[in-house]
Formats: structure tokens, sequence, C-alpha cells
């Protein structure tokens, strides 16, 4: 979890939405690093704030949402300094996203080299026929005959689509890339491929992907580390290999238990009791004490701090460290 | 419709500065309607003074060409404008949810025929059709009550059979389905209730719609010429040139500024009850 | 695609048997006697012979289903018959006073049209703003006066009390004005009418292309291309507006049936030659062949004008104009 | 599972070839007009079978038929061909009225319970609605202690607290749970449950599934659990069933399905569960990349063919037939 070297770098990022019945603090005080072909897996439930985290990278926060205070370090520039205008010659270009429903995110009366083009022309000095051509190879890579580049988004199935966000992603060779639940709703074997051209894409360029999902096995299966969010905050962040066997946070507990699996010795599977805070009146201390077993005293007053366990793991648990000397909280 | 969903859509529509504003201006016009015989200061139907004569104190709004009190003529208006309106626009509206629950809820073959006569009624241009219609008929009341409902269920017909349909196919629907509802039991306890408040928005904007019409036709002459709407006023002060001499200010401004409040407080009402109903416009404004 | 025209030209072929249809049976079934309806009020003053040569004319001995073959026969032709009251061809009294309503009709379309559009994207832009209420109500309050009444009230203003336009009409009367002169005047006498056509239609455009621009600019194609670093006008122009374009086209349809429904009322006023003011003055004198005929013109103009808009619209929507393979 | 064929009536349910064809839906003249109008079967000759208290699970992806076979059993739509006998009756010859009592005994939770349930509602209308349609309580009261018992065994407690509450005023797993207790308070022999956790928190879903399972066995319940998730399926049935664009194409006992599959999909499909890594590493041997619309083909060959990653024989001209290749385990492949 070193800093050094990162590619982004989060300190203290905040995002409230701002509505009628007050302040929605989506995001609180997140801190977090990305390294250069990292893969990270965002993960927590609907809600939770992941999505908001996410969009606050490329600070594309709409009213009446807000980005309330932190820093946003992308390649060593502070993101929160620059204009709406700067930023977006830094979007795209630098950081790029894969929406979750591919089915919406193309413009339905444009072909879809009309709208890989002009996100190649609206960053780069290049002639009309140059970005053409790229276009296709950019298709080709994702697996999309050339030929299809004068098609209309509808002329496409989800699977396709997504991919062609994939390609129209990959258009300005991004060095971060955030992908946003972008298989939900795909079929499992979808779902598959979509994220194998990802994870091999990653790989052959060397991209830093932020993958946000709901889906912890997946994230475990296919990400180098992953940060588990609970009511807006980071409550644990750690390497993805072994992480089953070892969470050392009671909502990662949790979330682990609650997953049927499909080999081995059948285990019942627990939900966690109470449901997600809400997140305008959250509670006081920990955010999750009110549905944490092992909850004490304390854990209602003094919010606890993300903090570097023993096996270089950080958690935001007031007894963290029992858990991490764990070792048989789940075979 | 259960009361707390009754109660809920109250407090919504509560809140809709548009529909305050809308009730309000509705319940002034009820109050004129229901007591005209006591608030106009002469019989609409007598001639009372001089024709041609100017505002005076005598005649607030002066007096037409045959030396009727104008004030009076327009206080009785509202109730052919606003009852002939309503009436109409009450019977397009039964018509049109009738077709639209049918056409929705039944499909096929039905709906298919129901809403072929939809699109053909919707394409024909409506103005010239009732003139045909009225001219044909005859000017009275119910005819230009025939006339006028002809035309207009088509519209709300249209709109709550795509609610029909959206609803047949909502989980709660077909979950009542599945346990054995009769058609008549997911009709009355699921459809129904569903479809009525917008039902209820369709009619008071249908409304706006009739008033306006019906003051068209009468204006041209298609109404009953006999019986005071707010249209044939505006009917004998064209045809008497009032617009060409100062008279316009007292002849022809109050009438046309009665329709557009009465046209307004429905159009605000409706609207916001729309809004409040239905959930895919919240957010219009 | 050809589909969608052929259902599109059927749909309409349809449309037309019922409205040629009504203009036949519409007298034959209205309570009274057909041979007053077709004769005139006046069919009583004349003789028995002169009655029954009507009657023959129109065929009304005949079975009610040989009359409806020569009906169709003499409307084939191009005959609609002979007006009551001023003795000559309908056909012809229309041919003569059409161009003006189209003119006026055409005109308006264009101006509500292109305004409606203009305004509800600014006002979509300003949501919430003080400006967007404001504009909101002000169109509501609009479209909520009777357009004839507003006619009513910009003549005894503009023409009659300010003394800047005529008072009504399509040209200056006793005045042969050619070339620019003459353009010059019938654009003077078209102000007034277009502009209260304009305002009748006026709201209903501005209402809808503000929610249609709304819609557009919450959906996630608009949210990509901010995403992808275009430029706002970028956004708006070329991703937003084109798509909220769409149910403008739909509009643009249905406003054509309601311009000429407002022509009427809005040339009586003016006292417009067109043949809306002719078919005021057929109803009043009960003249139904004159009537029927404008009807008919009326409604194949306007079924004409929706056909067309819907072989055009395609155009601006792919998914109607290549349909996909698939479903 | 017995021979496909075999009308047998030892089964609370038994499938025999059912299909369900829909038509394109446009309207009849353009139909007339047109020639390129294109069936779809979305459902195409399934077989199976569940004994009284047994758990099914049928596994496929979106679009594969899994849904409208649940509409199928329920007789929400109608069967194009084939054959519903539910303890001993033919479903589809029955009429409207004479299935009343029939639905009584089977009923069905939906996926998502923010739509199957009516917003305009209280828990406690919704949950007598059936207890109303069926006249099945004598007045009101005996109405209302019999949902205050269900409200209490399914989880939703203290009663008095959410009697009164609106759809909207209920967490995702209440209201999952509420809809549970609508479909059983009518004490059904048959449950369908389909995608019953997949609107609903990860946190919330075992929740759901446990009390599913529970009433299950405290009520002896048969019941078709419709999912895309294998994991799922292994936790909650028995048997699982492998469904392939309108097909079934492997059916057993879940540990041997899952531990010895034999078709093709369904060895990609675990793969796919167990590892997302190695199936990539192994992808070619597994399916063939293709764009997974479903494409409609012609009858009489395997729908499987053109994903299939192994030499097509006879696969593209001979529809394989379900075979048993071990107890209880029946495959449709022609390389068995």
């Amino acid at each position: 979890m070193t800093e050094i070297g990162a590619l982004l770098k989060l300190r203290d990022v905040s995002t409230s939405f701002f509505i009628d019945q007050g302040e929605v603090k989506a995001v609180s005080d997140v801190s977090l690093a990305v390294r250069r072909g990292e893969m990270i897996g965002l993960v927590g439930e609907s809600g939770c704030g992941k999505t908001t985290l996410g969009l606050s990278i490329m600070k594309l926060i709409d009213a009446p949402g807000r980005i309330i205070g932190g820093e946003i370090w992308l390649n060593g520039v502070d993101l929160m300094q620059k204009t709406e205008k700067e930023m977006r010659r830094i979007r795209w270009k630098d950081v790029a996203l894969i929406p979750q429903s591919a089915m919406n995110a193309l413009n339905p009366v444009f072909k879809i080299g009309q709208q890989i083009v002009e996100s190649i022309r609206a960053h780069e000095r290049v002639t009309t026929k140059a970005a053409w051509s790229r276009t296709k190879e950019l298709l080709d890579m994702v697996g999309i005959k050339a030929e299809r580049v004068r098609d209309y988004p509808h002329e496409f199935s989800g699977g396709m689509k997504q991919r062609v966000s994939i390609a129209m992603a990959l258009a300005c060779s991004p060095e971060l890339l955030l992908s946003d639940e972008s298989t939900t709703g795909l079929d499992v074997m979808t779902e598959a491929q979509v994220l194998g051209l990802i994870n091999e894409l990653q790989s052959s360029l060397r991209m830093a992907v932020i993958l946000i999902s709901h889906d912890l096995p997946l994230v475990l299966d296919i990400s180098d580390s992953l940060a588990i969010i609970y009511a807006g905050k980071l409550v644990e962040l750690a390497e993805a290999k072994g992480f089953a066997a070892r969470p050392v946070h009671p909502y990662s507990q949790g979330l682990i238990h609650s997953i049927p699996r499909i080999h081995g010795e059948q285990e019942t599977c627990e939900s966690i009791p109470g449901s997600p805070p809400d997140l305008i009146h959250p509670p006081e201390g920990c955010k999750f004490h009110p549905r944490c077993a092992f909850a004490e005293p304390v854990c209602g007053e003094d919010e606890p701090e993300l903090l570097e366990q023993a096996d270089g793991r950080l958690a935001a648990c007031h007894f963290a460290e029992r858990f991490g000397g764990r070792g048989d909280v789940q075979s | 419709m259960s009361t707390s969903r009754l109660r809920e859509i109250l407090k919504t529509f509560r809140r809709n500065p548009l529909g305050v504003v809308g009730v309000s201006i509705l319940c002034a016009f009820l109050f004129v309607t229901v007591f005209a015989d006591v608030i106009s200061p002469y019989d609409p139907y007598e001639r009372v003074g001089k024709p041609f004569e100017k505002p005076s104190t005598t005649h607030l709004l002066g007096t037409n060409d045959i030396g009727q009190d104008l004030l009076s003529e327009m206080i009785h208006g509202a109730r052919i404008s606003l009852g002939l309106g309503f009436v109409a626009a009450t019977i397009a509206m039964t018509i049109g949810t009738v077709v639209g629950v049918v056409a929705g809820y039944a499909g096929g073959i039905v709906d298919t025929i129901l809403m072929r006569m939809v699109d053909i009624v919707l394409v024909i241009p409506f103005l010239p059709l009732m003139i045909l219609l009225a001219a044909l008929l005859g000017p009275s009341f119910w005819n230009l009550v025939l006339v006028l409902s002809v035309i207009i269920w088509a519209r709300p017909a249209r709109v709550i059979r795509a609610q029909v349909l959206s609803l047949k196919e909502r989980g709660h629907v077909v979950a009542a389905r599945s346990t054995g509802g009769t058609v008549a039991h997911i009709l009355f306890h699921h459809v129904i209730p569903a479809v009525l408040p917008l039902s209820l928005a369709q009619l008071i904007l249908a409304t706006r719609t009739t008033i306006l019409i019906e003051a068209s036709l009468s204006f041209l002459g298609l109404g009953d010429p006999i019986s005071k709407s707010w249209g044939t006023i505006l009917y004998y002060a064209q045809a008497r040139s009032a617009f060409l001499t100062g008279a316009w200010l007292w002849w022809i401004l109050p009438p046309g500024l009665l329709i557009s409040a009465a046209v307004l407080g429905f159009a605000f009402t409706g609207y916001a009850l729309e809004e409040t109903v239905n959930p895919r416009l919240r957010g219009r404004r | 695609m050809r589909k969608f025209l052929l259902g599109k030209i059927l749909q309409y072929a349809i449309v037309m048997a019922v409205v040629v249809s009504l203009n036949f049976l519409l007298p034959r079934l209205m309570p009274g006697t057909p041979i007053e309806m077709l004769g005139g009020e006046g069919v009583w003053l004349l003789s028995q012979a002169e009655r029954d040569a009507i009657t023959a004319k129109h065929g009304l001995d005949k079975s009610l289903g040989q009359q409806y073959i020569q009906y169709l026969a003499n409307l084939f032709r191009g005959e609609l018959g002979h007006s009551y009251n001023w003795g000559q061809p309908v056909g012809q009294m229309i041919a003569k006073r059409l161009p003006w309503t189209l003119l006026l009709t055409g005109t308006a379309l264009i101006l509500s049209t292109s305004f409606g559009i203009l305004l509800g994207t600014f006002a979509s832009w300003r949501r919430g703003k003080k400006s967007d209420i404001l504009s909101i109500s002000a169109s509501m309050t609009v479209s909520s006066m009777p357009s004839f009444w507003l006619g009513m009230v910009l003549v005894a203003i503009f023409a009659v009390q300010l003394k800047l336009l005529p008072v009504f009409g399509a040209r200056s009367p006793w005045t042969d004005y050619t070339g620019f002169r003459l353009v010059l005047d019938v654009l003077e006498h078209l102000i007034l009418p277009v502009t209260s056509l304009v305002l009748l239609t006026l709201s209903g455009n501005f209402l809808l292309m503000r929610y249609s621009m709304l819609d557009v600019l919450g959906s996630d194609y608009v949210f990509m291309a901010r995403a992808k670093g275009m430029t706002e006008g970028a956004v708006v122009y070329r991703h937003a507006m084109r798509n909220a374009l769409l149910p403008m086209a739909t509009a643009f349809m249905l406003n054509v049936g309601f311009m000429f429904s407002g022509a009427i009322v809005t040339e009586t006023v003016f006292a417009y030659p067109g043949v809306g003011r002719m078919m005021y003055e057929a109803a009043l004198a009960r003249d139904y062949p004159l009537l029927q005929g404008a009807f008919l013109v009326i409604s194949i103009t306007v079924i004409g004008a929706n056909l067309l808009s819907d072989f055009l619209y395609p155009l601006l929507d792919p998914r109607v104009r290549r349909p996909s393979r698939e479903h | 599972m017995s021979n496909p064929k075999a009308v047998t009536h030892d089964h609370l349910v038994d499938v025999i070839d059912l299909k369900k064809v829909f038509e394109t839906r446009s309207g009849m003249l353009t139909r007339a007009f047109s020639r390129d109008r294109q069936p779809v079967r979305a459902v195409d000759g399934i077989t199976f079978h569940i004994d009284a208290g047994e758990g099914l699970g049928l596994i496929g992806e979106s679009g594969c038929g899994k849904t409208t076979t649940a509409m199928l059993l329920l007789r929400l739509i109608d069967p194009t061909a084939g054959q519903i006998l539910f303890d001993g009756l033919d479903l589809t010859s029955m009429n409207t009225r004479e299935l009343r009592p029939v639905r009584r005994r089977i009923q069905m939770v939906f996926q998502d319970p923010y739509e199957s349930l009516n917003p305009g509602k209280t828990v406690s209308s919704l949950i007598g609605e059936p207890l109303v349609v069926h006249r099945l309580t004598s007045g009101r009261r005996d109405r209302e202690s019999r949902i205050a018992e269900i409200m209490e065994q399914i989880g939703l407690v203290p009663t008095e607290e959410y009697l009164k509450r609106f759809p909207h005023q209920l967490s995702g797993g209440q209201r999952q749970r509420a809809a549970i207790a609508r479909a059983l308070v009518l004490e059904p022999v048959f449950l369908i449950a389909d995608e019953p956790t997949s609107m609903l928190d990860v946190s919330v879903r075992a929740g759901i599934l446990n009390l599913l399972q529970g009433l299950r066995d405290e009520m002896h319940l048969a019941s078709l659990f419709i999912t895309h998730d294998l994991a799922l399926a292994r936790y909650m049935c028995e048997r699982i069933a492998v469904l392939y664009n309108g097909k079934i194409v492997e059916t057993g006992e879940r540990e041997e399905l899952l531990t010895n599959p034999i078709h093709p999909y369904t060895r990609a499909l675990i793969a796919v569960a167990s590892s997302l890594s190695d199936f990539w590493a192994r992808k070619q041997e597994m399916i063939t990349e293709l764009d997974t619309d479903w494409i409609q083909l012609p009858e009489g060959c395997c729908r499987f063919h053109p994903r299939c990653p192994h030499e097509h024989g006879d696969c593209e001209n001979r529809e394989p037939d379900l075979v048993e290749v071990g107890p209880k385990h029946w495959v449709a492949c022609h390389r068995t």
C-alpha cells in the first residue's frame, strides 16, 4: 500500500449531495493510492458511495452534489486546483470511464465511429482520417469488425455496446481507467469476456484500473487489491489474494459470510442484521456499529481511523488487531 | 383509491404553488357560478339600459347593442361556459377512460381497433369537423356537448391506455394474477384505482380544452345564440365591430380575460395534479 | 424501414377513407331530411318539381350504396359540387383561397416551432432559476387565451388604436402593387394573424422542448459526452439538442392540424381571405356543399402534411431509418 | 429423471415437452404486407419434474427462457405446446375458472420486491389479499389473526409495527419478506422463486435465502428456484437443470452436476463461476467467442453448436436428446 510513485492519490476526499432533506454525506474522508498497472476493486453495497467516489476522481459531480474537501493527485497534479476548462483536457486523456449502462451511454443518433472519433479529436490534433483509422484499430482491439464503424448503437447487442464503450475509453490511451459496474446486467458469459478484455488490455497497456463493483467474489478473483466501502467510508484496504480467508473488518467478515460458494464445503450463510444507515444522519462513532456483532461502547463514541495492520493492510476498526490476529475467521 | 394514497397525493399537491393558485382560481369561479343570481346586478336577458352605453355607476361595464347589462351577462356566462365545458369534458373523460382501460387491458385485436379509432380522431383537424357537425346538428347546449365530447375523448384514451399497459406489466399486477385474482378483482383493485388520479388530471386538462373550443364555436356563431356564454358575448362584440371603437375595453377585454383566467385555473390545477400522480412527469418543471 | 413507411401509408389511407365517408354520411344521417342538407334551407320555398330535380341531381332517390359510388366517382373527378350560396364550383372557390391559408399557417408553423426550440433550450439551461419559472408561467398564461380574442385585442391595440398595421384582409384594397411593394404589403397584413397563430401554439412547443431537453440533459450519453471532455457547446448542441428535437418532430405534425383549426378563427377575426374564413361563412350561411368541400380539403391537406413528416422523420432518427436486425 | 417422454404420476410437477413461441408483435395489416416475421422460440420443448418437497434449480442466462418457464407454470401466459401436470391435473387444458383452486397451491415469489407489491396498499391488506380472493377466512378477525401468524413466521416482527406500513416504508429485505408471506399465506405445496434475491443488497440476501430454506422444510414445499448464479442454486436446491436458449442441456443432482459437468455449456458456466482467471486461461477450449445474441437457429440442430469449441459433426443436422449418463444425470449433447 505504498504511496510512493503512485499514479493516483486521494487524500481525505469528501463529496456530499445537498438536497431538501439535508446533506447526504455520500463519500467522507477517503484516502487511497493506486499504482500504475494496478487493478483495484472498489466494493460496497448499493448507495455506499462507491460510484460517487469514482466520479469524484474525474470531478464529474453535478449539482446538488459537490466535492467538499480533499486532494486528488493524478500524475503529480492536484485536480482539485484545476478549473472546469482544464479538467476537460484531463478527462479521457488521463482518466477515462466505462459506464454502468452501455445501453444508454452511446448517443442513439450518431454512428459509433463518430462518437469515438469525436473523443479523439477533442483531445488530439489529428486529421479526421487518422482519427477514423485509429477508431478502426480500437474496435479491432476489442473484437469488433472495423466495417461496423458506421453502424448505430441500436444495431449492436448489449455485450458489443459494452465493447464499444471500452474502445471509446481507450481512445486517448488513458493511464487510469474507471470501470463503474460496467458488466452489471450482462450475462455471466458476456461478463466474463468483457472483464477478460479489460484485464488483457490493462496488462498490455500498463493502465491502472479501478473496478467499481458490488460483486465481492468477482473482485477478489480478478483484482490485485480491494477497498471495501461502507456508508461513504473506507473500512478496509487489502491485497485481494487470500482476503477471503482473512477479512479483518467485521463488515468485510459479514460480506464474506453472506455469500454462498460454488465449491468446497457448503456452510450456512448469514446476512448482516439491519440495513445500511441513512447518510443524512449517520450514526455517531463507527458507522457500522449498529449492525456489528462485536460492537462495544467505544464504537458508538469514537470513529475508528483507517490504520495499517500487522500484515500491511489497512482497516478502520477499534478491534482490528483482534480480528487480524485471528486466522480462523473463515477457513 | 386508499385514503392514505389520497392523503399523500394531497400533501404533494399542496406543496405545488401552481396547484394552489389553480385551485384558488377555480374556487372563485365556482362561487360566481353558484351565486350568479345573487351577485349580478341585473337580469342579463332584460333590456335595462340604452344600447351601447359606456361604463357608468349604473352599468359597470356598460351595455350591449340591445341595452342588456354586460357585467350581468358575463357573470351568468360563467354558468354556460364552465358548465358546458365541464359536462362535455366529463362525458369525454368517461369515454376516454373506458376505452383506455379496455384497450390497454384486453390488448390484441380490441386494442388495435380502438387505437386506430383514436389515431383517426387525432389526425382529423378538430375544429373543421366540429364546425361541420355543429352546422349540421344546429345550435343547442346538448348538441355542443355532443360535438365536443366526440372529439375530446381520444387524447385521454391514449394516455390512459399507456398507463394501463405499463400497469399490466407491473410486478404487482402480475403478482395479483398469479395468486388467482379474477379479471374483475384485478381491474377494480389494482388497475382502476391506479388510473383514477390520472383520469382526474386528464379531466381537468380536458375541461380547459372544451372551454376554449366552446368559446371558439360560440364566437363563430355556432353556439346556442339564446344562451349567453362568454364566447357568445364576443360573437356579438365582433359582429357589432366593437374592436373598432373604444368599446373593446369593456366589451371585448373582460370576457376574454374571464375565459383566460378560468382556463388558466384548470391548466394549473391539471398540470399540478398530473405531476403529483404521474411520477414520470415529476421534475418536469 | 419500408415496413414502417408502408404501415404509415396504410394508416393514413384508412384515415382518408374515414374522412371521405364521414363527409358523405353525415348529411345523410342527420335528423331531418337530407334534401335540406344538400339543397339549402330555402329548399322548402321551391316547388315540388324543383325539389324533385334536386333529389334526382343528388341521387337521393337511389340506394345509399349507389349514392356512395356516385359520390366517390364525383370526388375522383375533383368535383365537389356547387356552392349553394354563390353558385360557383366549390373546387374553384377553394383553390383560390387555399394559397392564403397555406401562407398563413406555414409561416406561423415555422416561426412557432423555431421560437419554441430556441426558448425551450434556453429555459432548460436555466432550469429552476427565476427566469425559467417566469417563462413557464407566461407561456401557460398565453396558451390560456382564446386565440380569436387575442386576435381581436391585437387588432384593437396595433391596428385601431396605434394605427401601426392594417386592420383586416390579406392585401390593401384598391391597389395594384407589384414586385417588392406587393411583398411588403402582404407581409404587413400577415404580421397580426401570424402573431396570434404563433401565440396559440408557441407555449406547447416551448414546454415540450424544455421538457425534452431536460430529459436528454439527464441522460447517460450526455453525461458521457461530458466525461469525454467535450466542450459545453458540443455537449448541448451536438449531443443533447439533436435528440431533444425528436419529440418536436412529432409535435410538429400535431401542430399542422392545430394550425388549420386556429386558422378558421384567426382568418375570421382578421377577415383574411383563406379557406378558414370561407368555411366560417359557409357554416353561417348553411352552405353545405361549400362547408363539406372545405372540410375535405383541409383534412386532406393535414393528412398529407402528416404523411410527409412521417416520411421525413426517419432522416432524424436512425433507429427508425435502420431498424436493428434483432427482435 | 426418469424417461422424459413417459407420463408418470409419482411426481408433484411434471413438465412434458413444453413450448412457447412468441410471435413478433406488429399490427395485423403490417403483418399482411411483410414477409420477415420471426417467431421467437422462448421455451422450446423442455421436460422436467419436481417431487413433493424437492427443490429444483433452473440455471440460465437472461433470455434463455427461465422466466417464461415460470410464467407458463403459473399459466400467466399460455403455452404453445406441451403439458404441465400438477398433482395429476393437466394445467394446460384448464380454463381460468378451473385454474383458480389450483393457483392457490402454486405460488410465486418475484424478482423485484419494489415492483411486485402494490404501492397503494398496506402490508396487512397485501398479505390478506390472497385470502380474500380465495375466500379462505371467515370474517375480518379470522383473517387478521392469520396475517399476524404468517408475519411472525417470516420474521416481520413485531407485527403491529409493520401491519399498517406501505411498501415504500420497508427496506428491500422486508419487502421481499412481505412478498414471501403473501405467497405462503395460501399454504401452497409448490413455490416458484424467480431470482428472489438479485435485487437485494448482498448483506441481506442470505437472510432471505435462509428464510426460504426454513419454510421449505417446515411446510414440505416443492420449489423451483430460478437463478443465473450457480452458487445460489447449489445453496438452495437438491437438483439443478441448466437451460440454454430455450432447451434444458443438462440436469442432475447438485454435487454431481457441479463436480462432473458434461455439457460444454455447463462446464463453461462452472468455470466462470469458479475462477475467472482460470477461465480466461482456458477460454479457447471452453467456449467460442461470439456475440451472445440469441441467434434464431433453424430447427433440428444443437442450440449450442455455434459457440461450442468442439468439432461439429452431427450438431448442425440433428438436435441432441437428453440422455442418461449416470444416476439422475441427463445430458443433451452428441458427444456423450
